[in-house]
């Protein structure tokens, strides 16, 4: 076989012949695949391989791959250069070792080692059972089950009677009728500041112009229309009107009644 | 008892059995010669398991020479059953259902005129289906319309004697159900309308 | 008995039979019940039916806590001739697989220290699509990965009645190789401990 072949031309026989893995980088799922291929090499109970025996196997065969790919082959050098690591490690006298000790590295590998290998002989066996599709079947052609849903209709006393409330709560001619509100009209107004500006000489307050005793909504709406009516009473040029500041008191008079605009002018300039 | 005392099953007849179970169409003897080589009598082993399953809920039938398994027919009915879900009647097929006990019996267009909206055809049957409204003959006017009444499961599904239970227009103002839209309504139509059910309820009576 | 003076003794394995032939998936006790109505004693009923099945070419099987009828194993040379192959799965695929089965719920990353080799992206995928494996939420641990168990399909397929059934699962848990590694070594320091029992091991064998 061709590929046999190069296989061996890529990785130079080591050892004696019989040893040598005739096979690519690319039949080996990473470093530890290779590990637990060469580790079952050693032909005794995954529990009892020689680490030490098994690193130089690795190393011996890394070495001995003289081309790799190194994209491929990263995983595999990383894997090479701990366990070089780890024999010297291991090599090195008790007392000079580090924590975690060798032991216990060498542990860890064998353990990882045995994980791998269990899980693979587990699949494997999975995949070895009667699986259904393949080695027994289901009936091949069912009936099926089938379950019709129907509805259970259901609505309470309640409902009913509240759905009728609604269609003829709905339904029921709308009349809207817009009660009175006491309120005090634009012209009311205008004719009642115009007269009374007419017969006051000095400035008075807006609101000294309201009827009296006007309180709450009809105040307001008397305050209101007293306050347009005003504006229009000044536009024709029949009021005059002051307010000293935002907010202050406005305070209004008959139109050219008398000097006081020019003292207050005068008041102005000196200040 | 005899079922449980079944006989042991010899190959071909086991085989027979996992062959007809496992296809997919029904089988001819030839079919399924071709399938267990050259046994000497598939006709007979096919009926003597046929005789075997007669009593189960399972049974080995022949069909122009063609044979398969099929479920006892009388267990047709736990294969395709119906289940019954609880579901909610819709605002509109409330409505509905509430005019025609109002008002029946009333046709279409006029519990559209009652709903002032119109009243889709799958409504009414929604209503019929759960066994509430039934037609009850047509109104003889152009058109002759069908028109609708309750049903006695109408009755008993809402607890009332008969449809003189159902509260009037008092009962439902009484009880808000009337959810006016305007105090003012109420001020104005208020006696109007009271005297006149009062009246009508004294007629009934 | 407590059953209907009109029904046959039988009557409840004849309507489980029934059911379960005509069902296209695995049923439920709850399922059957569904079907059956208040039957008194399903699983008994339905163990009864099994062994009564035992030697046929037919069997009724359990299959985690679902129930179906299939051909026997030995069958399998009559029948699997004009049918194709499932998939194969790759080395890495049943590798995965049976770390999950085994493991489950296992992290992705959990699988790749196992593997000590990346999982590629399609191989969860193929075993999902399967139906053999799926998403079982995310492990509380920053990042929170997404977690893989295996199906109730995946018992259907491999022909397992739990995941107890698994393949040697005892022997593996019982070795300590199901365990984390850390907590697989720390098991390890401290039988060394007591009477260094990684030599014994190498002596008894």
């Amino acid at each position: 076989m061709a590929g046999r072949e190069e296989a061996q031309d890529l990785f130079a026989p080591p050892r004696a012949a019989e040893d040598v893995l005739t096979l690519s980088f690319d039949s080996w799922e990473g470093p530890l695949d290779l590990l637990l291929t060469l580790a079952r090499g050693q032909k005794v109970d995954l529990k009892q391989i020689s680490i030490l025996a098994l690193v130089e196997q690795y190393l011996a065969f890394i070495s001995g791959a003289k081309a790799l790919k190194l994209e491929l082959a990263a995983d595999y050098l990383v894997m090479a250069a701990w366990l070089a690591y780890l024999k010297s490690a291991l090599l090195l006298p008790k007392a000079m070792q580090e924590e975690p000790s060798p032991e216990e590295l060498a542990l860890r590998l064998h353990l990882r080692l045995q994980r791998l290998s269990a899980m693979r002989d587990a699949g494997a066996r999975l995949l070895g059972r009667d699986r259904l599709g393949r080695d027994v079947f289901a009936r091949g052609a069912p009936e099926g089950l089938r379950v019709d849903k129907k509805a259970l209709w259901q609505a309470s006393l309640y409902d009913l009677v509240a759905a009728y409330g609604q269609v003829k709560a709905r339904t029921a001619p709308v009349v809207h009728i817009v009660s009175r509100r006491p309120v005090m009209s634009l012209d009311e107004a205008i004719v009642r500041v115009g007269r009374l500006v007419g017969v006051r000489l000095d400035w008075a307050r807006l609101e000294s112009f309201l009827p009296d005793g006007v309180v709450g909504a009809l105040g307001r709406s008397a305050l209101a229309s007293s306050f347009v009516a005003m504006l229009e009473l000044a536009r024709q040029g029949r009021v005059d009107i002051r307010q000293e500041g935002m907010f202050a008191p406005i305070f209004l008079r008959a139109s050219g009644a008398d000097g006081v605009e020019a003292g207050d002018m005068l008041e102005e300039a000196e200040a | 008892m005899s079922m449980d005392a079944r006989e042991e099953p010899d190959d071909l007849s086991r085989a027979l059995e996992a062959a007809l179970f496992a296809a997919t169409e029904p089988m001819s003897i030839a079919q399924l010669r071709q399938i267990l080589g050259d046994a000497p009598d598939i006709a007979g082993a096919l009926a003597a398991l046929a005789a075997d399953y007669a009593g189960r809920g399972v049974n080995l039938v022949e069909r122009g020479g063609r044979w398969h398994f099929q479920t006892a027919p009388d267990m047709a009915h736990l294969l395709r059953r119906d289940r019954q879900e609880p579901r909610k009647l819709s605002r509109a097929g409330m409505e509905t259902l509430a005019i025609i006990a109002y008002h029946e019996p009333v046709s279409r267009a006029e519990i559209e005129a009652i709903r002032g909206v119109q009243v889709g055809k799958g409504t009414i049957d929604v209503l019929m289906e759960a066994g509430w409204v039934r037609p009850a003959g047509r109104r003889e006017v152009p058109g002759r319309p069908l028109i609708y009444a309750t049903t006695p499961d109408f009755l008993t599904h809402f607890g009332l004697e008969s449809r003189r239970d159902l509260p009037g227009i008092d009962d439902l103002r009484a009880a808000g159900l009337l959810d006016p839209i305007d105090l003012a309504i109420d001020g104005l139509f208020e006696r109007e309308e009271g005297d006149s059910a009062l009246e009508n309820e004294g007629e009934d009576a």
